[in-house]
């Protein structure tokens, strides 16, 4: 028993040895990296990523793959900016609701969840591959973000709401307290509530899962719609954070939410992984990036390296776990 | 042989047709300047009588090829063209001219001068030229300066690139400590501004390669407590700069004129459509630099009226 | 006894190691031309483990293996099967989306001049095998499209059509159906004619008299002892496995049910391609408290499609009534079931019974989580404490409940899902095939287990293929054929051929 | 077994009818759908998709996914254009290669064999989850383009070069003689050779292809090269078609191939699926494109008519196999 525990740690382990070579390398390489400022800097990066990464780990872990995370961290950035900037135009009352911050925050969230539980039962009902729902949702959120704002940015939209993007409290940004937050209410979820194992069962083999009276659809369907509303707190930090509502926001970021996933040793094909696996993949990215611009390597370099690390840190890690396993 | 459509290329001159359909075909929608140029182009050509209707090409040149595709197979009338690349488009262009459909381009260039009914052009280049000038004015002849690129396949991007450089590099007081791409996006900007200004802190200004890259390097400067003392540079001429520009945040961006091309662009169709055939080549629409002194003009995308 | 010339393949000293357990512990082992050597022993005893090293599957720790006289060492199955080894393994091995035919010689395929495959020959040439082995199913069928039974028949038909020096069967009856036993003993008997020698696991002792030529038992990890099957009394070797004195024979309790717990009325279940098909044609059975109710058919009998139909999984194209306790209860999903006190353990328990990357422990305690929960939070050590009585009674071998249960031996892995039932302490246990794959001594333990269960108050309903179970266990004995529930009988009037003759098809009854 | 063929048939038949509807609904909205000069239109526009969902189809019935697909395509145009442009310099003996057309061509190609080797390389030898190696080889692809071209285009590459892009034979047009050649072969590949057997037999039950003696790992490496291969060829098509090579060509293309495969019922979790498939999901694509411009949708609704119409065929699709399985 105390045997499996600690080959698990280990597991993690090696994750974590890659990532401390690569913040070794790049202590050695730039003075300005090991600096608290720096610190900062790159967890509130990764804040978005990790806000999305947290729900896709989720979705991943259920057996499933959410390609609308990005459209939809646009779709209730720009509407809860929206909301907050114009309020909503009743035309039957002949009325306009005004929003407060709080207001504006909770619609975003809520149009984001919505947005995931459309997900969850355009698969659990009507059977589609996760793929081909969330890639239509990515679509219909990308329309609806651009018809919502017509393809202009929502500006200015005031200190109270950029609070949540720009301030601190007790000296520790915003968007970081909101990750961590999310990561420890999610680490505890996955790990020790029904709901949490239950995702796992489900990814792990469905069909058993079901047979074990565990409400397979329900679950998926709460597993995405937990992914979409944490896009949503995305699109908030987003939103806040450039005091800007970009119609565009959040292109792509399904590939980078997914890459930090399976980098964090969570496997795409469900049941196997954990959500502090992709709090290190999420670092791993995420120093990255920010070591390729400290040392100001080229635009055309970055690329080249950025995927090669990202090779060689997987490779690493699963040379180890192989040796060890025939060990 | 070269018969690339091959039923309307067999026809021998170009098709007649008798509807009212233009196309406007733009190289993105993602960025709200392409959508104030499209919008603009589509709605002076509906003014003037023609049933329009935007093909957004996502900065892929094949994208766009096949709008061509479509545009030339189902008669529309004329295109008014913002291109994804000056050089990958001049073959759609060649092939809608070969069909007997009029291009006219807007904003940005096609290197070919036989294609194009006429191009009115924003001179990125000059444009960035006079920027780099009013930037060794106000940062000095000796400084720390950082520049963030656009998206660094697109044209666009070294042509402002090099503008700027044209002048600035003249001055070896003048260092650029960090040179990235942002990819033409705010939130992108921001991120790698927060890494810059970790690494030099002691920077003195930063030219952004568009104005959304402009707003994002500045709420990273805002931010880290240093918006003023970093003189940030934009391009463009975004609603949100011009007032970021009148209240002292933003040192100065270039205005390009949008509406005013995609106007010019859609009165020249309808003359050509109407019989018109001597139209210069090109076009260009001066660009202007926008500071504090003078940003009262400006507004709207353009000159206040 | 023999010369050494007839030793085809020779293991000698073969030890092997996974992560907390050790497998294998010096094994040796002998097997000779044109003989069977059966290889015994309890679940996870190291069997399995064993012929994987054989094969080329993994490579041992230490020890050599000697194909004729030859020191060799496979790295692949590839290696073991161009060397003359072919196995059949004890989990089914094949592609569901390709057909029969291209599973049998998958690897093999005959190829015209043009290089592509030639089908017609494929498919004739898998049509011949298929016929020796009476698989009456098209060449071109898809694997996924048939049941367990029949796949299994597919994998020995890969085997049959291998030309090898040495072929293992690793539990390769234990889906099978007497009849198809019967045929397979027949191909048996005609490779080791041909010179083949063949190394046969099985927990079945019955089916060794007719074929079976030496015997080698093993116990955790080592060989106990070796003999030929007219030296050893099937008491020596029950021993042997064991390790000590055999328990008490199984002796069943005489109940005398009268309180009906469930009752299912009228059931059927279409199906097929064109939906007209009844796999389950109106069949009404009736379970007492304490009451032991067996269902016996031959195999596509339709009975696992009955207990999927009561359990709520064809809730689209069932019709017929279930009462719990005399109230109709409407089960539309297993939860439904669950909720009304059911509670189904699959015939194939890979693909529908177990989470194989979660832990023992937390397959266990997958339907009775509840109780590990104190607000809203699950404690490990509650979760441990919940599940642990079940599964020691069952004595599931692994190193600790943290243990995969992917890398636990098949037997042990079929008492994890019963205990995992058990832990959620249901009314009425559905077992479909509860001892397939199971050792003796753990199927004997399972049938006082049923019987205990059945005299604190549950009532049980199993399906089985095994005609002695049958007999062993049930109170009640429901027998099912083509769909149809042909006949009724109470323990004492039931014979085996009474069971039988009402469990064949007019058909078949003319071809056995 | 006749109901076994009839029900293989059947499924694909329903994406065929999916596919009748929009045709109809479109001759029916736009006189301009049902002509011959658009059919050629919407078979052109799909050609380089489908080069790449061919390739695509192969990695993903084997188990696997591959997202370098559209950087591969850039890289080969790239180097294809610049070789046939300015020659390979060779620095150390002060020569410098001339490229042929045909020369430029095979370049493309063995480029792109070369980078799809390399993801079967690492996916195979040091055990990367197929996901991270193709995302990293889309870096690095990228990276490389941009490194070899400056971030510019190479243009004016003749019209010999050309006539792949926009030349015809018999008065079909070359992209689609290319493509249709290459769904010639690849549904023979798949469905009659051994080797394409063997893909289906890896994705289906990796382990029990493996344990049958198969060598998965060369199978797999084969794989990934065919699909890098055919990514060089649609990045040659690109390339001729625009008589340039961009350095940002097939950005976020593997996402439309990957969707055309899905959408024509390959399964990605592999084993399952056809290249005919592929070729329906890329005609359901291509049509539906064509349609929204030629009813002169805007591009804001565009989006969403695009996620919905998606979400409803392949509904419609799955409706109707669970209808039949159920009636
Ligand atoms: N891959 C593995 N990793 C860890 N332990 C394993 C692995 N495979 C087998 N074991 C362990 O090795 C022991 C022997 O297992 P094996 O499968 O050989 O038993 P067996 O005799 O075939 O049993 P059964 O009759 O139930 O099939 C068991 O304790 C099992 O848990
Ligand atoms: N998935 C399926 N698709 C089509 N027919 C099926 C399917 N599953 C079972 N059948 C058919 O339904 C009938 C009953 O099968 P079922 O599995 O219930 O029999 P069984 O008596 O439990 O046999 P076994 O001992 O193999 O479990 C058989 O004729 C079988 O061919
Ligand atoms: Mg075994
Ligand atoms: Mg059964």
């Amino acid at each position: 028993m105390t045997e499996i525990r600690h080959r698990i740690n280990l597991r993690q382990f090696q994750s974590l040895i890659a990532l401390a070579v690569m913040v070794l390398a790049l202590s050695l390489l730039s003075d300005r990296f090991l600096t608290v400022d720096n610190g900062w800097n790159i967890l509130r990066q990764i804040s978005v990523n990790l806000c999305l990464s947290v729900g896709m780990t989720l979705v991943i872990l259920s057996g499933g793959i959410d390609l609308s995370v990005g459209a939809i961290l646009g779709l209730a950035g720009a509407i809860a900016a929206g909301l907050l900037k114009n309020g909503l135009v009743l035309a039957t009352f002949g009325a306009r609701l005004e929003f407060t911050v709080t207001g504006a925050i909770v619609a975003g969230i809520v149009v984001g969840a919505a947005a995931g539980s459309f997900n969850g039962f355009a698969i659990t009902r009507f059977q589609l591959p996760p793929f081909v729902a969330t890639l239509g949702m990515l679509s219909i959120a990308r329309g609806l973000t651009m018809l919502w704002t017509g393809g202009f940015p929502i500006t200015g939209l005031g200190d109270r709401f950029g609070f949540l993007g720009t301030g601190a409290f007790l000296s520790m940004p915003m968007p970081v307290w909101i990750m961590l937050a999310l990561v420890a209410v999610f680490v505890v979820v996955t790990k020790r509530t029904r709901f949490g194992r239950h995702i796992y069962a489900v990814g792990g083999n469905e069909r058993a899962a079901l047979l074990t009276g565990l409400r397979v659809n329900r679950i998926k369907i709460a597993v995405y719609t937990l992914a979409g509303a944490l896009a949503g707190v995305a699109g908030l930090i987003v939103t806040a954070r450039l005091d800007s509502a970009q119609p565009n926001a959040g292109l792509g970021y399904e590939l980078d939410s997914i890459a930090a996933v399976v980098i964090g040793g969570t496997s795409l094909s469900g049941g196997r992984g954990s959500v502090m696996g992709t709090v290190l993949g999420c670092l791993i990215i995420g120093v990255l990036n920010n070591g390729l611009f400290l040392l100001n390597v080229s635009p055309f370099w970055q690329q080249v390296i950025k995927g090669g690390v990202i090779l060689l840190a997987v490779a690493i890690d699963k040379m180890n776990v192989r040796s060890r396993d025939s060990a | 042989k070269r018969a690339d459509s091959p039923a309307s290329a067999d026809k021998s001159g170009p098709k007649v047709s008798d509807s009212r359909r233009v196309a406007v075909v733009v190289s993105t929608l993602n960025n709200p300047w392409f959508v104030v140029l499209a919008e603009t182009a589509r709605d002076r050509a509906k003014e003037l009588g023609y049933d329009a209707t935007i093909f957004d090409s996502q900065n892929d040149p094949a994208k766009e090829s096949a709008h061509f595709d479509n545009i030339i197979s189902s008669g529309y009338r004329a295109v008014l063209f913002n291109c994804t690349d000056a050089k990958g488009s001049i073959a759609n262009v060649r092939r809608a001219k070969a069909a007997g459909v009029p291009v006219f381009c807007m904003d940005r260039e096609i290197e070919a001068n036989d294609a194009a009914i006429s191009q009115i052009l924003s001179d990125n280049y000059s444009g960035c030229v006079a920027l780099g000038q009013y930037f060794v004015e106000q940062v000095g002849e000796t400084g720390k300066y950082a520049e963030l690129l656009g998206i660094v396949a697109d044209t666009n991007t070294w042509n402002r690139s090099k503008g700027f450089h044209s002048v600035v590099d003249r001055f070896p007081g003048l260092k650029m400590v960090a040179q990235q791409s942002a990819e033409f996006d705010r939130s992108k900007a921001l991120e790698v501004m927060e890494s810059i200004l970790q690494a030099n802190p002691d920077l003195d200004a930063v030219f952004c390669g568009n104005d959304a890259m402009a707003m994002g390097a500045y709420q990273a400067l805002l931010a880290a407590g240093k918006a003023s003392k970093v003189k940030v540079f934009g391009f463009d001429g975004a609603d949100d700069v011009v007032k970021a520009v009148a209240e002292g945040k933003i040192t100065a961006t270039v205005m390009q004129f949008p509406k005013v091309m995609a106007r010019t662009a859609a009165e020249n169709a309808d003359k050509y459509i109407k019989g018109v055939r001597e139209f210069p080549q090109r076009v260009p629409v001066a660009v202007e630099l926008v500071t504090r002194t003078n940003v009262s003009k400006f507004g709207d995308y353009g000159r206040k009226q | 006894m023999m010369g050494s010339s007839d030793i085809v393949l020779e293991a000698t000293a073969i030890t092997k190691s996974f992560p907390g357990v050790r497998a294998l512990d010096g094994v040796s082992l002998r097997v000779r031309r044109g003989r069977l050597l059966a290889l015994l022993g309890e679940n996870g005893a190291g069997k399995s483990t064993l012929m994987n090293i054989l094969s080329g599957v993994f490579a041992p720790d230490t020890g050599t293996i000697r194909l004729s006289g030859q020191a060799v060492e496979f790295t692949s199955t590839r290696a073991a099967l161009e060397a003359g080894i072919g196995i059949v393994f004890q989990e089914l091995n094949l592609i569901p989306h390709l057909s029969v035919a291209e599973n049998i010689f998958l690897g093999r395929e005959p190829r015209t001049r043009t290089g592509l495959i030639d089908y017609p020959r494929l498919n004739a040439d898998a049509a011949v095998i298929l016929k020796r082995l009476d698989l009456q199913v098209p060449p071109q069928t898809l694997v996924a499209d048939l049941r367990v039974g029949q796949q299994q028949l597919v994998e020995i038909a890969r085997a049959v059509s291998l030309d090898v020096k040495v072929l293992i069967l690793d539990e390769p009856t234990s889906s099978l159906s007497a009849h198809e036993v019967e045929v397979l003993f027949g191909v048996i008997g005609e490779f080791k004619r041909r010179g083949v020698a063949i190394i046969y696991i099985t927990h079945k002792f019955e089916e060794l008299g007719r074929v079976g030529d030496d015997v080698t038992v093993m116990r955790d990890g080592r060989v106990v002892g070796e003999g030929t099957l007219a030296e050893l009394t099937r008491d020596a070797i029950v021993r042997l496995m064991a390790g000590r004195e055999q328990g008490e024979a199984y002796q069943k309790h005489v109940a005398s049910p009268t309180d009906e717990i469930l009752r299912v009325e009228n059931m059927s279940v279409r199906g097929g391609l064109t939906g007209r098909k009844m796999l389950v044609d109106g069949v009404s059975v009736r379970v007492c408290r304490g009451e032991v109710v067996a269902i016996f058919g031959l195999v596509g009998a339709g009975r696992t499609e009955l207990l999927e139909a009561i359990y709520g999984l064809h809730s689209s194209r069932t019709s017929g009534l279930v009462f719990m306790n005399g109230r109709q209860v409407s089960i539309l999903a297993p939860v439904d079931a669950i909720e009304a006190g059911l509670a189904l353990a699959p015939e194939d328990r890979k693909r529908e019974g177990l989470i194989l990357e979660m832990s023992v422990l937390e397959n266990a305690s997958l339907a009775s989580l509840p109780a590990a929960v104190k607000r809203g939070l699950i404690r490990p050590r509650r979760e441990a404490a919940h599940v642990s009585p079940y599964l020691d009674r069952f004595r599931v071998k692994t190193p600790s409940l943290g243990q995969k249960i992917r890398n636990l031996s098949g037997g042990n892995q079929q008492k994890v899902i019963l205990a995992k039932w058990l832990a959620a302490q249901p009314k009425v246990l559905l077992l479909d095939e509860p001892t397939r794959g199971i050792d003796v001594n753990a199927k004997r333990e399972i049938y006082a287990f049923i019987d205990e269960l059945a005299r604190s108050g549950l009532g049980v309903l199993v399906v089985s293929s095994e005609l002695l179970e049958v007999l062993a266990i049930a109170d009640t004995i429901v027998v099912m054929c083509e769909g149809r529930r042909t006949a009724e009988f109470a323990r004492r009037d039931a014979t085996a051929e009474k069971i039988l003759t009402a469990a064949l098809p007019d058909r078949a009854a003319v071809a056995l």
